[in-house]
């Protein structure tokens, strides 16, 4: 879309632990209050199902969206909608596992049925968990599993190997004969909760990026420091308890500071983790049949190397608006 | 005598109604009891009265961050969403479905169009639904209409054409305008397969209702199902689904009631089910 | 009364697929005619009525009305009663008799109201008792019998003086004393509105009483490997004298006999 | 002449019917064009030549991974399914309905349960159907079963009690059993309303098979739906839909001339759509 | 012929909810007679075959057949000919006429197979040619006009020779000529198996030359202003005389008019 001068925004997001923060910011007036000083207002919409919220994003519904970094690059930018990361709010750290019933090896899952969101950062993580013991995705069968029915899936006996995320594990996990044998622990930092902007909406407008990232840090500050009243309703709104919530948090590698997230945003890692990415994503078709290598989507990271095809940049890590809040220039 | 000759008394037919949901609790129970006898803390079949409990609670108890009584407040929302997207719907069968059976030349125009709209499973083009009419309450309307609305449509205009061509010649003869034949003898005629058309429509709406709160929604009893199914509360699952049949047999039993009353000259023929 | 014929047909032929109904019917039937038509069940006078009422279009062969064309559609001044679904299911039987004015005074809303509607009423009670059905005038037509629900029908067909009046077998439902009631009153109406009448009968007693011309539908050619190669025509066309009145029964039997023939001759034996 | 009178002619009445699709072919032609005009590589509206090219691809090369024609193996094995699925449904719509409508004791104990169970929405109980199925081919085809069975039970049931009660009573004076009843005279009568309630399940039947398939498959047409809106890959997923309609449409004029041929006694009668 | 009546009706009472159709009817009729039914339309008459016929259990009184109460449920022993669905519409005219064989003699398929079938339908030949249905064989009743699927009725339900032959207006649809040889079939079939005949008729002349007894259905009792409250009963019961045959014209229609007019006396005049 030929962005243009704009006083409205939308943007949307789906329950996941990491994005509660979300939804707090639009209930408790937070949001308002920073759209307001800048002029403007930006509506949040909370959208239950996660790709369609991505889906609804890259057909241009929303200026922003909450997704994994690896979502971003196989939908919206595979999809030639060039996409901003604005707010890198954290990595999985242990939220996303691969759990077996009644074995405790990595290596005993060759063979069987893999329950898994097929194509998720949950196939990644079982991609990178396999290269480790030195197994590939054809030495088992991938089932698509629906991740709102993982948890009954996995009651019943035919199912006997799931991959999946927070809150699911911990609740799998609470099941006598459940075993974690990897997590997102193994890969820090390869699976990132971002909030994606569209590029050329913020270029025009960063206002936008400045309402939301001042929101956003706003509400960091409360959760860093414990904040009873606002953990709870994020638990409430993802329909457990404070308890529940803290307990998937502990596997969240949470960037409460804006210093921490630009840490991280220009940190070497970065690249090498987008071009594993990448790989997977042409590994297993998804970036287009059109994709002559993994190279076909450029990745732009913050100190202006390019991963990628150079002319074909869809995915831009930009540090410029959380380097404001770390700041304080917001 | 013969079984099919006999019939049973009020009584023993209330008695025998009963029977298969007796069946089904004492099922539940048993089933329930020996899962908790493995693990006191199951969550897929908990006991009746962690169930009861669960309901109380959704039914009488603020719900902390909103105010509202969840039970209430997403019964509204849905039943909201229902009534306008079966009402769009019904309005839809109407114009669409007597134009279809009045009138051969947009018959032959649009009953195979519909025909083929009738069998494209919503859910496959939601993508589609979504970016043409957002994700505000509109989507969630729209997929009701589109699920529901070709197989109405389809149903009215059958009910036209069922009218016997008798009766479309006595109303010429008698000095009818085409459209004193609409008025007076076609949509007259049809307002009680109407009435049927919604009440077989209800049952695949609900299921549209649903998955479109899946979907998209903060807020209705689908979304509730959804949101708490990731935890397995089957406790608030289960009286919501209850919840959500009950709604649907009082809403059905309501258009069948409306239907004998308004429509008494329709129900004086047989038995029906 | 001019020298055209109210209603003249020439060459009729109707088919329906292969099978050929009825072929080259040519008659021509002046104002005021009572015309009864007999025949074998299954022979195609219904289907001679409905191309008279322009239900349907003749396969060959021309229909004229006052010399004219029949108009494409069937309009006011024809009316009809069929054998069966002649009355509205969804209105009862005052308000199936008050549709025709409330078509003719409400253009728009094809509705009366109020005082409007109550005169209406008024108008058909008259009506409602001379065919015995003011008590039940509230009543919806599945709760009459079947001969309540014919008697309805036939004061319908009647409430807009049509010039043509078919009928195909209107009586058959009706009991004795019923019936001759309805002769009574059809004949009345023939009279003063000198209607020219189309009835279908299958009581050959009745078909003389009543017409003052008799047509006899009947198969000239058959063919017993293809029943369906050959359609009816009219065989017989008897004027009935009012005053000659009623026929030698003798004469009466043998044509009863010819009209119900055919259908056994096609292979069966006499019983 | 009044319109409603008026019959168009046969070809006249193809031309009608084309206009609808054809209208929505260029609406989306144009849609199209216009979307690709602002992202060449835009996923949710491709061109019909993207479209066709991937659908040629789905259909004619073996995927890389399993050696399988995607296209084919995804429409065996739902047709599979469905198949089944459908095939258990009659089954019980027969027994049950037939007992329902014929047997008046029967009636009492189960119509209101069947008539309950009609109303559930299938999906909010998946977890149970789980548990009681596994997550194999079975839960795929009882969820077809658990939606379609109930509405078609009541529709042979009603069936049932449509036939006249004279046809009841005429076969009992010619010495018919009550077991030659049913075989002879109930079941015979209510086969072209079991094939219309056959044509009629078909349509939730293919909304469950997807949905089963969007649960927990590794083929299927729902499978490629689901798995490639993942990267709202539409060039892959509107061809799919318009197959999976055409599937159905096939389905249901195959049924239509069965009943034609089968039943020729139930098409003597008016116009159907 | 024993002293025990074939048919025995004793204070028989028929209410529809609040309607009171019948009210204490008491008749015995003996083997071997044929009754016939007039009265009013909606008075009655088809209730009371169907009471006959175990179809309806009565509000109140018994009926017994050959001494002993009549069996709860409808037997082969008494046929009955309806008004209309009467055949079955899925069966060609040759499969509706063999059914009753398929039963008795396949038990649990309830089916005759190749040469049985071919048995069955050879002794059922010399029957459609008699009611004039042999061209006809293969069709399906709804391919049949009125009469003709009237005249396959009549012929299935003789077809078991039930002792009692209960008929509602059998031949209200037929032309004058097949009535006339129906007439005689029926006679025949009757003299021959001694049955019991009922046969509800709306044509007196029919009643008078089929009937060995003549029963009219009439209210004796009327409430203007509820005409539920009171039933029908059997206000003539008339032995008519093979011998003395026809009555006189003049009690005739005095008798069609007492069972016709009951409807007019409610509020109507005389037209
Ligand atoms: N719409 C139609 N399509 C095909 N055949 C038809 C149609 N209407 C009538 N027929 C056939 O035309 C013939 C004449 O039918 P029609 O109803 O005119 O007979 P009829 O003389 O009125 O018989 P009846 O005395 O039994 O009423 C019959 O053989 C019938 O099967
Ligand atoms: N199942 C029923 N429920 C309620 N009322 C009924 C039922 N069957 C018949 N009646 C009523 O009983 C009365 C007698 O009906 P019935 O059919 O016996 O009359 P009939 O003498 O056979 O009339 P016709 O000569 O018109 O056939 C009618 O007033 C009818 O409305
Ligand atoms: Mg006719
Ligand atoms: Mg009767």
């Amino acid at each position: 879309a030929s962005a243009e001068k704009k006083e409205s925004f939308k943007v949307c997001w789906s329950i996941y632990v990491g994005w509660m923060p979300w939804g707090y910011l639009s209930d408790s007036g937070i949001m308002k209050k920073w759209a307001d000083k800048y002029g403007i207002t930006v509506d949040i919409v909370q959208i239950n199902d996660y790709v369609e919220s991505i889906n609804q994003y890259t057909a241009g519904e929303y200026d922003g969206c909450s997704m994994t970094n690896m979502d971003a690059l196989s939908i919206p930018a595979g999809g030639g909608v060039d996409t901003t990361a604005l707010i890198v709010g954290d990595y999985s750290n242990g939220n996303d596992a691969i759990i077996l019933k009644d074995k405790s090896d990595l290596k005993d899952i060759a063979g069987q049925n893999v329950n898994l969101v097929e194509l998720s950062v949950s196939h990644y993580l079982l991609a990178r968990a396999l290269e480790s013991v030195g197994l590939a995705e054809k030495d088992l069968t991938v089932v698509n599993t629906s991740d709102a029915d993982m948890i009954a899936a996995y009651k019943t006996d035919d199912v006997t190997a799931v991959v999946t995320w927070n809150p699911l594990v911990s609740e799998i996990l609470a099941e006598p004969n459940a075993n974690k044998v990897f997590d997102s622990a193994g890969i820090p930092g390869e699976i990132i909760d971002i909030m994606m902007v569209n590029t050329e909406t913020l270029a025009d407008n960063p206002d936008f990026g400045k309402a939301l990232v001042g929101a956003w840090y706003e509400v960091m500050g409360l959760m860093a420091a414990g904040d009873e009243a606002a953990l709870t309703a994020m638990a409430e709104a993802s329909g457990t308890d404070l308890a529940g919530y803290k307990a998937q948090l502990d596997s969240t590698e949470m960037f409460y500071t804006p210093a921490e997230a630009v840490k991280f945003t220009e940190s070497a890692e970065l690249p090498k983790t987008m071009e594993f990415v990448a790989t997977f994503l042409f590994d297993h078709g998804i970036l287009g049949e059109g994709a002559p290598s993994p190279e076909f989507v450029g990745v732009a990271f913050p100190d202006g190397s390019v991963y990628g095809d150079k002319g074909n940049v869809k995915l831009r890590f930009d540090a410029t608006y959380m380097q404001m809040a770390a700041d304080g220039a917001l | 005598m013969r079984i099919i000759n006999r019939k049973p008394s009020r009584r023993l037919g209330a008695f025998l109604a009963m029977l298969p949901f007796a069946g089904l609790l004492i099922a539940y129970a048993v089933a329930s009891h020996y899962r908790r006898l493995d693990n006191p803390a199951d969550k897929l079949l908990p006991s009746l009265s962690d169930i009861a409990d669960a309901f109380l609670r959704m039914a009488t108890q603020a719900d902390k961050r909103t105010g509202d009584i969840l039970l209430w407040s997403d019964t509204f929302d849905s039943l909201w969403r229902l009534g306008t997207g079966m009402g769009l719907a019904t309005l839809l069968a109407v114009c669409v479905g007597v134009a279809i059976g009045f009138i051969p030349h947009i018959r032959s125009g649009l009953a195979p169009f519909v025909a083929a709209l009738s069998l494209i499973p919503p859910i496959t083009v939601l993508p589609i639904l979504f970016i043409m009419f957002g994700l505000g309450e509109l989507s969630k309307i729209m997929l009701i209409v589109v699920g529901t609305a070709p197989v109405m449509i389809r149903s009215v205009a059958q009910a036209v054409m069922d009218i016997p061509t008798e009766m479309m010649i006595k109303a010429q003869t008698l000095g009818a305008s085409t459209w004193q034949m609409l008025t007076r003898v076609v949509l007259p005629q049809i307002l009680p397969a109407l009435i049927t058309a919604i009440r077989l429509g209800l049952v695949p709406a609900w299921i549209f209702l649903i998955s479109a709160e899946a979907i998209a929604s903060t807020s209705g009893l689908g979304y509730r199902i959804f949101l708490v199914r990731r935890y397995l509360a089957m406790d608030v699952i289960l009286p919501y689904v209850v919840w959500i049949t009950l709604l649907a047999l009082i809403l059905d039993k309501l258009l069948l009631i409306f239907s004998r009353r308004a429509f008494p000259w329709h129900h004086l023929g047989g038995e029906r089910l | 009364m001019t020298g055209v014929p109210k209603i003249s047909v020439r060459d009729l032929t109707m088919r329906y697929g292969d099978t050929l109904v009825l072929e080259r019917i040519s008659i021509d039937v002046p104002e005021g005619a009572f015309c009864t038509l007999v025949g074998a069940s299954g022979c195609g006078k219904s289907t001679f009525l409905r191309l008279l009422l322009s239900q349907e279009r003749p396969s060959g062969g021309v229909i004229e009305m006052d010399g004219a064309p029949l108009p494409e559609e069937p309009t006011p001044d024809r009316g009809i009663v069929f054998q069966k679904y002649s009355v509205l299911p969804h209105l009862s039987v005052e308000d199936n008799l008050i549709l025709a004015a409330e078509f003719e005074r409400a253009p728009v809303t094809g509705r009366l109201f109020a005082g409007a509607r109550r005169d209406a009423r008024q108008d058909v009670a008259e009506i409602l008792e001379r065919i015995g059905l003011a008590p039940a005038r509230k009543r919806y037509p599945a709760q009459l019998s079947g001969g309540m629900q014919q008697r309805l029908a036939i004061a319908q067909a009647l409430l807009k003086r049509p010039t043509v009046l078919l009928l195909d077998e209107p009586f058959g439902a009706l009991d004795p004393g019923i019936r001759i009631d309805m002769h009574e009153i059809l004949q009345e109406l023939w009279r003063e509105m000198s209607m020219t009448v189309f009835m279908v009968t299958h009581d050959i007693q009745e078909a003389f009483k009543l017409g003052t011309r008799l047509l006899v539908f009947d198969k000239v050619r058959h063919d017993p490997h293809a029943p369906e190669a050959y359609g009816a025509t009219i065989t017989y066309d008897i004027p009935l004298d009012r005053n000659q009145k009623p026929q030698p029964p003798a004469s009466l039997e043998e044509l009863a006999g010819a009209a119900s023939k055919p259908e056994k001759s096609l292979g069966g034996h006499p019983a």
